[in-house]
């Protein structure tokens, strides 16, 4: 299965630098949050600074690690938001 | 600009363009509106007394819009005699003195109307996913959001 | 129109003219402001269900310009972080949807915005010597104050 | 002693109707703000309405009954306020 990943913010720069934070991730069923956020710290290793704080949406809503991914769900990863 | 139509006249937006601050009360006041409380966010100067030059806006549009529609069903829940609510927030590069949020909350009375724009800018900290950078002369500073609210 | 000159930039102003919002921000708002919050009082179209057809203020502007400072002083006082502070009170004939009164707060940080805006609508509404009378179809009804504040 | 009088709102429009509400008081010294308010009923009853709901301003500050008043003083009487 394949899904979207959108980096943001910190977590954007930490693995594209000044590039787009979007990418394709292939991943094996079944699959969470979690499993393809072990995947892509695999990839961009500087995104393990980002373990422990760091948001889940999938396809725009906030996610849990432990919530499953379906192929085509877009997997989004940010950093606690700091808007206002 | 990302934004999604609302039926009642509320409006949720992210953009890179300057905010309309008028235009923006002008579209969500009512008839029957007594009270018109304003939030507006302005770039500042310095941060802990270090010149900041500009600051970087990023952001999720689709899913800024929905958790901006997402604090306003809040708000009606709360507070159901709400009349409007408006709530657009700019992204992308901000000199200092420009807004990068404003929130528009009217009511026929003025209590709730404060209470309402308060917990929407407390909310959106909280929940929009919007982050900011720090621009300053010898170099660049990601601003550490508030704890992930609680799911 | 009747005003003081305000060393520090803040502006207490009663007027006949429309109130010019954008304007009082412009001279309220500081280099360092973070935080602006608005109140905008609004002629509503009715009043307990009602229809009004206009309202008309009556003040004594010197004493309602001396009144304002004062809570502009208690605002300082229990805030010192705010930057600015500007109040205008309309008096005269308004029409339906006009603004009688804007209030206007600039802060580093949006609690004491918040709460100064907040502390002075309610201030003005028990100590500013000014009145409205409602115009309905079928006759004119004075407003009741508050009750006075305790001396 | 003359002192300048100043009605306001439903008080002015009490005593005067759509006129200003502005007039020379003349009161025997000494005077207070009770006794020229005393005065003021009598030369217009309708005042009488407002005796226990009214507020007084002297030269533009908030004043009390029991305070006293002195030639050229401008005494501001008027229903509590209701601005806003």
């Amino acid at each position: 299965m394949t899904i979207r990943i959108l980096l943001f913010g910190a977590c954007r720069e930490a693995a594209c630098g000044t590039g787009e934070g979007e990418m394709r991730l292939e991943l094996s069923a079944p699959a969470t949050v979690e499993s393809a956020w072990r995947l892509l710290r695999a990839q961009f290793p500087p995104l393990n600074h980002f373990a422990g704080n760091v948001l889940f949406a999938v396809n725009e809503s906030y996610a849990r690690r432990v919530d499953p991914l379906a192929d085509g769900d877009t997997l989004a990863i940010f950093p606690p938001v700091s808007g206002g | 600009m990302e934004a999604v139509e609302q039926k009642n006249g509320d409006v949720f937006e992210v953009t890179r363009q300057p905010i309309d601050k008028l235009a923006l009360e002008t579209r969500v006041i009512r008839g029957a509106a007594g009270a018109v409380v304003t939030f507006d966010g302005i770039v500042r100067n310095q941060t802990h007394g270090r010149p900041v030059l500009s600051l970087q806006y990023e952001a999720y549009p689709p899913m800024a819009v929905k958790e901006m529609q997402r604090i306003g069903d809040e708000i009606r829940e709360q507070w159901p005699q709400i009349d409007g609510i408006g709530m657009v927030h700019r992204f992308g590069p901000l000199a200092i003195s420009e807004s990068s949020i404003v929130i528009v909350i009217t009511s026929p009375h003025r209590k709730a109307a404060f209470e309402a724009c308060r917990y929407a800018i407390d909310r959106l900290k909280q929940t929009v996913p919007i982050w900011k950078k720090e621009i300053f002369a010898d170099g660049e500073v990601w601003v550490v959001g508030e704890p992930p609210p609680a799911s």
